[in-house]
């Protein structure tokens, strides 16, 4: 293992080390200002190094991580998303019981557990990496000390543990057919052979456990309970950082691997998207809780990302990309609204908490309100290129029938969002909820930040898809 | 040493995860569910060895140790969470946990 | 976006100009008329007023597909706020459904744009967006029919076309009068504007395939929105309807694709934003005062209001198509376009005008006319609503009895020049300030069959 | 002179116009003298152009003036522009100087009244369009006047706003002319898409060029769409039912609108356009029937009103069938002449019974008045006059002269059935003009009467009994014979004895009125209060119970309608799509029990439903539509071949259906145990 290779694996080297740091730290400084501030210095750190990384890259690290285009912009991605989360968790968690320094290494090392998925190039740090995310998850939903919490994370970790089980299975049997594990080896000895029975099922196991982790139907049954009950930081952590590492991995692999171009694979797949999108929104019509309307609209986006992946090529790939970023943008800045308004006893989830808000913190409601649009898909807002590419890749490859089942559903989804803007800009009447709390500075500039993003990426979107583009010729 | 067929093992560790699917599937109380979950990743280890077995290559038994260490440290973790059920509600039984729901 | 063909291509021609003005003045006429009904959260209401207004303008000026999809979507986002936040008792009921009408319609028409898009690109190698560009882009029979049917969808919902319309009385009902006058003045328009603009160029074959169908609707809409209209009990529920009847003689003049229909199309809905808007303005100002939109409460405000009595009146009648007011003008021509098409369809259009006179004078009378009730005393309108009304009127009379300024100048041009009786004149005009439009309307003459040769020799005069 | 063409109908819009700025602040005085004035002047220019247009008549018989081009777009050309010849100087002349004593009898009559500028203002409205329609050059500009005066009987028969039923009388006169409109706009329609043009005189040469075949089925079809306006506006059967409840506006509106100029449009627009129907004798011959149809059942019903107003209206309806039944006959010189004389008497006609009226402190009844003879000697002798001259006395009215014309005009023009229709009506109409006179000035004398006439009501009255009696005199058949002479049927029918029956038949109806309204009056009082007779009077009385008919016909099921409409039913399918995504939402939030246990049974559950569906992909047995679908879509991906694991069998035998894992899943190994080789 050469310096360069260090050099490209640096970001996560990071973010190892800032966790042992913060680890032996805590048993000296235990200030929770000292301890967000490590982990958001870390993250930073980490971001800040994908440069160095991008110029030895591309690069395979030994046989399980490959550092190139693609896999730096997930990184980066992630990265920017967990800075966001730590932000949102600062104001959050100030005040409240519980192991506050324990709560920034656990997300850092999610988050390294997220950036090991993103860069992986083999079945063992897929496993790896997915492994690391889903325990440290476990930690982070049970962080809050409630019952919802723990109830949450008790769902969580049983589910995921089968879901683990399938996938390694899954593996196993993928390794039993191909003898390899590497993606790109598999990729190719799959084209020599075609698929057996045992690929194809070892493939089918896998594709359980990550539609598992991305909560996508049929698949997606613990997820409105998890995220209700998890604090809403990780809902926004969940929602955006480990769904995103596990489709940026997924997208690598069928990508590299070609498996969508098995047909049964591509029904499987396409069932999936369907079926999430319209069991995502449908089920989110009439929730009167603002994170399980979260929840469900995130199974829904699911589907449209999906959409994307059985588009496939570049194209497809582009449009993934930018939709995963618009989706992190928005869904994190909702989850981080959500936030904002917590008080210390009590989470603000009801909707009808929402009454009214925007005639008494308008700024904040129109930057809620932007991220729903977003979300919803309207003009001028990430969320809209986001779906136009989606929809663009999937007419390329004339996927009529995915194409308007995305249409039918934005339009159903249009009515949940617009839901919950109508209740923010409705006039409060009957008794004045109490006083709001203060709202914390750091979630503040984060939501600020996401606010702009979401616009620029709504208006302006060559940056971005030029770095999708190149991340698209690392493998294709 | 006698070999034992690739084939053996994997069936055998067909029928382990199954067994261990069963046992998800139907025990109530956590910690059952937990070592079902247990054994399954592990007939999932055994399939590694078989594969590596069969390619003879050493991934196989390389991934059946990665396999048994984070399967110790979800344990770990998993233990802890439904100790603080236990501690909560007095009960394992995996049907008590439905306040979240619609 | 250069980068996947996407530019900032504005531009106007006579049909976006008398289009873009319209906004203008009713955009002034909106702002007028929520002077006093908007009381609260002023700053807010003309933020998205201006909002729509922006959107509605843009739409009207796009020349690139993907820019007109953000412009038509733009309007919509503000547009359901002032309903939601400053409507009446069913405004998140009403706001929610006029948003998810469109935005399904317009989401179709986002596929659409795209199809068309990689057609384009697939045939010629050019990816863009670009109208002009787009234009000729050959496809087959069914990929042009279907890429036209989610341009229909969109352009139908906003129209809107029967069966799609029941967005609108809702939506008209529960809005603040300034976003009643918006919605019905412009938003409508947009449809109209959409259909002429992109309907019918970018896909001339499908268009005149489902011609007939489309014809079926409009005037199953003329007369619909007619019967309903005089059913109904709340004022601006009633006048929604009556735009739905309207909007069914612009559909018709379009479907025709005939100069003389398109024109009498283009007048009619400019003289339809202002002949409908005011009569919003009146409902909302009974509405101030008298606190109530049931007709059933209203009765005999001749006597306190003569001023807006008379102003009701007189939109009352170019609602119902007086000749010498521009409404009559626009259906005049529309009638006697298709007429050369389909002389059945004319008349039965015609029976709108029938229907149209009764659910107008109705409306007059049982609110103006009749013994006054008690407390019907109210205070009449004052100088700012008098100048927006009289403005809106000055603007009906003069399309109604000089328009040839107008028609000159931001008419349909092109192919004007075919009658039943197979007349060719005028032809000669369809180039200058218009050239936009000229060739193409020749181009894509819907075939009348044999109706031309039917009646030969016209004695020139 | 001929220049000033356009003051004729700009002068009363002038007064309109300063009526409706200035109006609220004049004082009574000073609104009647502008919305009088105005049309006086008019009345004054009208009366100097005639004389030009007499004295030095211009080449081809008219004078036409464009005023501005109104539509203008391709072919399509219409102009505001005015034509004046012989026929629409007679009809201008007769609607100016009419409105003229009108106005000025109405500066007395309507004073006092809260809308007394309102008033002059809309009745100036009404002469400026009527003026349009008669002046006007083309089918468009005609069609502006035409509905122009529709919406001012409208605006007028509403005229008392607060009382509800005038706004019904007011809306059901403008619904059922607009009926006849629209149908006449449809001929417009048909006229300019077939001839290219709207200008009526280039419409009515190329109708004369081309007789037959395609173009004549045009012309008939066009004349029909005509005769549907004419007859909405001059109420002539079937569309007649208007008039009666038109009663309900001020008298001089009925006077002036409802009797002497706007409901006789159709009559001009007939006239007009006589070339056109000369094409169609079909059509001729059903003017001619409606018209006679419409005075015999006119005749009868006026025959049993009691209220004076509408006895007068259904006369009117009555005497516009006279002028149809001359129509339909070819004679179109008789029907204006008969136009004219008629716009005398029955303007006299209706002024005097509102003198009656207003003295009676505004009772309608007939039956209450009686013996007004001495008490109202101007109103008795105006009225005397009028119905003089309604029934066409011989030789000493004007009703006389043109009935005369008329009747001969149909024995040779439409045959002796409809001649004798004709005679029959004429006799009716002598019967029941005379019933009036002698049910409202002899006899026993019923309520008081009050007022003394002014000098603003007594000089109209007297003028017009003078134009009553003597304008019989005025030779307009012959100066609108320099126009198109009258068709020479007349030369080859004798009707010396249908002159004198025309002239004796008259006399006879007021001689047997008097018998059986005055000299027997208890026994037409004595008839049964029930029964046919009773029946028959009521069914007369109701005007042939049209309106019932219409009400079921039309009224009701389309209120009904509208009723029923009033949810909107295509709002269903709508609302049930939202109704069912509800419904779904809330049966698969079902499945979010929360509980683990089924999450985990589900889970896995999708999971061998997504395993089977992938082997049925594999084309054995393509279950799925969909999957069916997608795979033709894609044009199917490179067929995946299945190559076993070689030489192995025991994974082959044991994996590939993954039902058996279900099996094993549920605790039964039996089928991979079986598949072991020993």
């Amino acid at each position: 293992m050469s310096a360069t290779d260090l050099v490209a694996i640096l970001p996560m080297l990071v973010l190892t080390m800032a966790a042992v740091a913060a680890t032996v730290l805590a048993a000296f400084r235990t200030s929770h200002a000292f301890n967000a501030a490590l982990a958001v210095s870390a993250f930073a750190l980490a971001l800040f190094s994908l440069v160095p990384a991008s110029n030895a890259a591309p690069r395979a690290v030994t046989a399980l991580i490959s550092v190139d285009a693609y896999s730096l912009l997930f990184t980066g991605l992630l990265l920017g998303a967990a800075i966001a989360v730590t932000l949102f968790s600062y104001g959050y968690n100030e005040g409240r019981e519980g192991g506050l320094a324990e709560f920034y290494i656990v997300l850092l090392i999610a988050t390294l557990g997220a950036i090991v998925l993103a860069v992986s190039a083999h079945v063992a740090t897929f496993f790896l990496g997915l492994e690391i995310l889903g325990v440290s998850l476990y930690v982070l939903i049970a962080s809050d000390l409630g019952e919802r919490a723990n109830e949450a994370s008790i769902k969580y970790l049983i589910l995921a543990g089968i879901a683990s089980s399938f996938l390694v299975f899954g593996m196993a049997l993928v390794y039993t057919e191909l003898g390899t594990m590497e993606f790109s080896e598999m990729a190719r000895r799959t084209g020599e052979s075609g698929a057996g029975p045992l690929l194809l099922a070892g493939l089918a196991m896998i594709t359980v456990a990550a539609g598992f982790k991305l909560a996508a139907a049929p698949f997606h049954m613990w997820a409105p309970d998890v995220y209700e009950g998890a604090p809403a930081p990780v809902g926004a952590f969940l929602a955006a950082v480990s769904k995103g590492a596990v489709a940026a991995l997924l997208l690598r692999f069928f990508l590299q691997t070609g498996s969508l171009a098995l047909h049964p694979l591509f029904i499987v797949f396409g069932a999936v998207a369907v079926a999430s999108m319209f069991t995502g929104n449908i089920l989110a019509l009439f929730q009167t809780s603002i994170k399980r309307t979260l929840a469900y609209s995130s199974i829904a986006h699911v589907g449209y990302l999906l959409i994307a992946f059985l588009a496939g090529g570049r194209a497809g790939m582009v449009a993934a990309g930018y939709y995963l970023a618009a989706y992190f943008v928005s869904i994190i800045g909702a989850f981080g609204a959500v936030t904002l308004l917590s008080g210390k006893d009590r989470e603000l989830d009801l909707l009808d908490d929402y009454r009214g808000l925007a005639w008494q913190r308008p700024w904040l409601a129109g930057a809620f309100a932007a991220m729903l649009l977003s979300l919803a898909g309207m003009p001028l807002t990430a969320g809209f290129l986001g779906k136009f590419f989606v929809a663009a890749a999937g007419v390329r490859e004339a996927l009529w029938f995915f194409v308007i089942a995305f249409a039918i559903n934005s339009a159903i989804a249009v009515y949940y969002y617009l839901r919950i803007i109508t209740v923010l800009f409705s006039p409060s009447y009957g008794e004045a909820p109490g006083p709001l709390p203060r709202l914390p500075l750091a979630g503040t500039v984060a939501l600020g930040a996401l606010t702009l993003l979401l616009v620029f990426l709504g208006v302006y979107p060559g940056p971005l898809l030029a770095l999708l583009e190149e991340a698209a010729s690392a493998f294709l | 040493m006698a070999t034992v067929p690739a084939e053996y093992a994997l069936a055998l560790a067909a029928v382990l995860f199954a067994l261990g699917l069963t046992g998800v599937l139907v025990r109530r109380n956590m910690i059952y569910v937990l070592m079902s979950i247990e054994v399954m990743l592990n007939a999932a280890g055994l399939a590694f060895i078989a594969a590596g077995y069969r390619w003879a290559e050493p991934d196989g038994q390389v991934m059946f140790v990665f396999i048994l260490t984070l399967a110790a440290a979800e344990v770990s973790v998993a233990l802890a969470v439904i100790f603080r059920f236990f501690h909560r509600t007095g009960t394992l039984d995996l049907d008590k946990v439905g306040s979240l729901k619609g | 976006m250069p980068g996947i063909g996407v530019g900032i291509h504005l531009a106007v021609d006579g049909l976006g100009l008398a289009l873009a003005l319209l906004t203008a003045f009713l955009g002034m006429a909106a702002i007028a008329a929520s002077w006093t009904g908007i009381s609260e959260r002023t700053g807010f209401f003309h933020l998205c007023l201006m909002s729509v207004i922006a959107g509605v303008m843009g739409a009207f000026l796009a020349l690139d597909l993907l820019l007109f999809y953000v412009f038509w979507e733009l309007m919509l986002v503000p547009m359901f706020l002032m309903i939601a936040v400053w409507g009446h008792g069913g405004r998140y009921r009403a706001a929610l459904k006029f948003f998810i009408f469109t935005q399904a319609g317009s989401l179709l028409m986002l596929v659409s744009i795209l199809g068309l898009y990689f057609v384009h690109g697939t045939e010629t190698g050019i990816y863009t967006f670009d109208y002009m560009e787009l234009l000729d882009t050959p496809m087959g029979r069914a990929t042009e029919f279907w890429l036209m049917l989610g341009f229909l969808a969109a352009f139908a919902v906003k129209l809107p076309a029967v069966p799609f319309h029941t967005w609108l009385p809702e939506a008209h009902a529960e809005a603040p009068t300034g976003g009643s006058v918006i919605l019905a003045g412009l938003l409508l328009k947009t449809g109209a504007y959409g259909m002429i603009r992109f309907l019918f160029p970018l896909f001339p074959n499908a268009a005149e395939a489902i011609a007939p169908a489309v014809y079926a609707l409009a005037v199953i809409g003329i007369v619909y929105g007619a019967v309903l209209a005089l059913g109904q009990t709340d004022l601006k529920r009633l006048i929604a309807y009556t735009s739905v009847s309207h909007m069914g003689f612009v559909l018709l003049g379009i479907f025709a694709w005939e100069g003389l229909a398109l024109n009498g199309a283009l007048v009619l809905m400019v003289c339809h934003g202002a002949s409908t808007g005011a009569l919003f303005i009146i409902a909302g100002a009974i509405e101030e005062r008298a606190h109530t939109r049931e007709m059933a409460r209203m009765g005999g405000f001749w006597s306190s209001a003569p001023k807006m009595g008379g102003a009701a009146l007189f939109f009352a009648l170019a609602s119902l198509g007086l000749p010498g007011l521009g409404n009559f003008l626009g259906e005049f021509l529309v009638l006697l376009g298709v007429f050369g098409v389909n002389p059945l369809l004319a008349a039965s259009a015609a029976l709108g005008l029938v229907a149209s006179v009764i659910y107008s004078l109705w409306m007059v009378q049982k609110v103006f006319h009749g013994p006054a009730l008690p407390g019907a005393a109210m205070p009449d309108i004052g100088g700012r609503e008098a100048a927006t009304l009289a403005s809106m009127a000055a603007l009906v009379l003069w399309l109604g009895l000089y328009p040839a300024p107008f028609l000159d100048r931001m008419g349909i041009k092109g192919h004007i020049g075919k009658t039943a009786s197979g007349i060719e004149t005028g032809s000669a005009k369809g180039t200058g300030a218009n050239g936009l439009e000229a060739g193409r309307l020749a181009e894509h003459r819907p075939d009348m069959g044999d109706a031309p040769e039917r009646q030969g020799g016209r004695k020139e005069k | 002179m001929k220049e000033f063409l356009w003051l004729i109908p700009a002068l009363p819009f002038a007064g309109f116009l300063a009526l409706l700025l200035a109006g609220r602040s004049m004082p009574e005085r000073l609104s009647a003298l502008v919305g009088t004035g105005a049309v006086g002047l008019s009345a004054i220019a009208v009366l100097l152009i005639g004389i030009d247009f007499i004295g030095s008549p211009p080449p081809g018989g008219f004078h036409a003036q464009g005023l501005w081009s109104w539509v203008e777009l391709g072919w399509f050309r219409a102009d505001a522009a005015l034509r004046l010849d012989a026929l629409s100087l007679t009809m201008a002349a007769v609607v100016t100087f009419t409105a003229f004593l009108i106005l000025v009898y109405s500066a007395e009559f309507m004073a006092g009244d809260e809308g007394y500028s309102r008033f002059f203002a809309y009745m100036d409205l009404f002469v400026a369009f009527m003026l349009v329609l008669v002046l006007a050059d083309n089918f468009l500009f005609l069609y502006l006047g035409w509905e122009g005066v529709g919406l001012c009987s409208f605006l007028l028969i509403g005229f008392r706003y607060k009382e509800s039923h005038t706004g019904y009388a007011a809306r059901k006169a403008f619904i059922m002319t607009r009926a006849g409109d629209t149908a006449f706009l449809i001929g417009i329609i048909l006229l300019a898409a077939s001839f290219g043009t709207l200008d009526i005189q280039t419409v009515m040469e190329v109708g004369e060029g081309a007789a037959s075949g395609q173009q004549g089925a045009i012309a008939a079809l066009a004349a029909l769409s005509i005769l549907a306006g004419a007859l909405g506006k001059s109420a002539q059967a079937p569309l007649q039912t208007w008039l009666p409840d038109a009663m309900a506006g001020p008298t001089p509106v009925s006077a002036l609108i409802h009797a002497a100029t706007m409901v006789a449009a159709g009559v001009y627009l007939i006239a007009r356009t006589h070339a056109l129907f000369e094409l169609a004798p079909a059509v001729m011959a059903l003017i001619a029937a409606l018209g006679a149809a419409t005075l015999l059942i006119s005749g009868l019903s006026a025959l049993v009103q009691s209220d004076i107003k509408r006895a007068l209206a259904y006369s009117t309806m009555g005497q516009v069938g006279f002028m149809f039944l001359a129509l339909g006959a070819g004679y179109w010189q008789a029907a204006i002449f008969h136009f004219m004389t008629h716009a005398f008497f029955k303007a006299l006609l209706f002024l005097s019974a509102g003198a009656v009226i207003t003295a009676l402190g505004g009772e309608h009844d007939m039956k209450r008045m009686g013996g007004l003879r001495k008490r109202l000697p101007l109103a008795f002798w105006s009225f005397l006059i009028g119905a003089a001259s309604l029934s066409a006395l011989p030789l000493v009215t004007a009703g006389y002269y043109s009935k005369d014309l008329i009747l001969k005009g149909a024995l040779a023009g439409s045959g002796a059935f409809l001649w004798g229709a004709g005679i029959t009506g004429a006799f009716v109409t002598a019967l029941y003009a005379f019933r009036m006179v002698f049910l409202v000035f002899f006899g026993k004398a019923g309520a008081d009467a009050a007022r003394r006439t002014g000098m603003g009501i007594a000089a109209p009255l007297v003028l017009l009994s003078a134009l009553a009696l003597f304008s019989g005199f005025i030779g307009v058949p012959s100066f609108l014979g320099a126009v198109a002479p009258p068709p020479d049927t007349a030369a080859q029918v004798d009707t010396t004895l249908a002159g004198v029956l025309s002239a004796l038949v008259p006399v006879l109806g007021a001689a047997a009125a008097y018998v059986v309204f005055f000299k027997r009056r208890a026994w037409v009082e004595g008839l049964p209060e029930k029964g046919f007779v009773a029946g028959l009077h009521a069914f007369l009385r109701s005007g042939w119970g049209f309106d019932r008919l219409y009400e079921r016909l039309f009224v009701r099921p389309y209120l009904l309608a509208a009723r029923a409409g009033r949810e909107d039913f295509m709002d269903a399918p709508y609302a049930g799509a939202a109704k069912a995504a509800e419904l779904l939402s809330r049966l698969l939030a079902k499945t979010q029990s929360g509980q683990v246990r089924r999450m985990r049974w589900m889970t896995i559950g999708a999971l061998l439903a997504l395993r089977a569906r992938s082997y049925d992909a594999h084309g054995r047995s393509p279950s799925s539509g969909v999957a069916a679908w997608a795979s033709a879509r894609l044009g199917g991906p490179s067929r995946v071949v299945l190559p076993f694991w070689r030489s192995r069998s025991i994974l082959r035998s044991s994996f590939p259906f993954w039902t058996e894992e279900i099996a094993a899943a549920d605790g039964s190994l039996k089928p991979i145990l079986n598949g072991c080789p020993a």
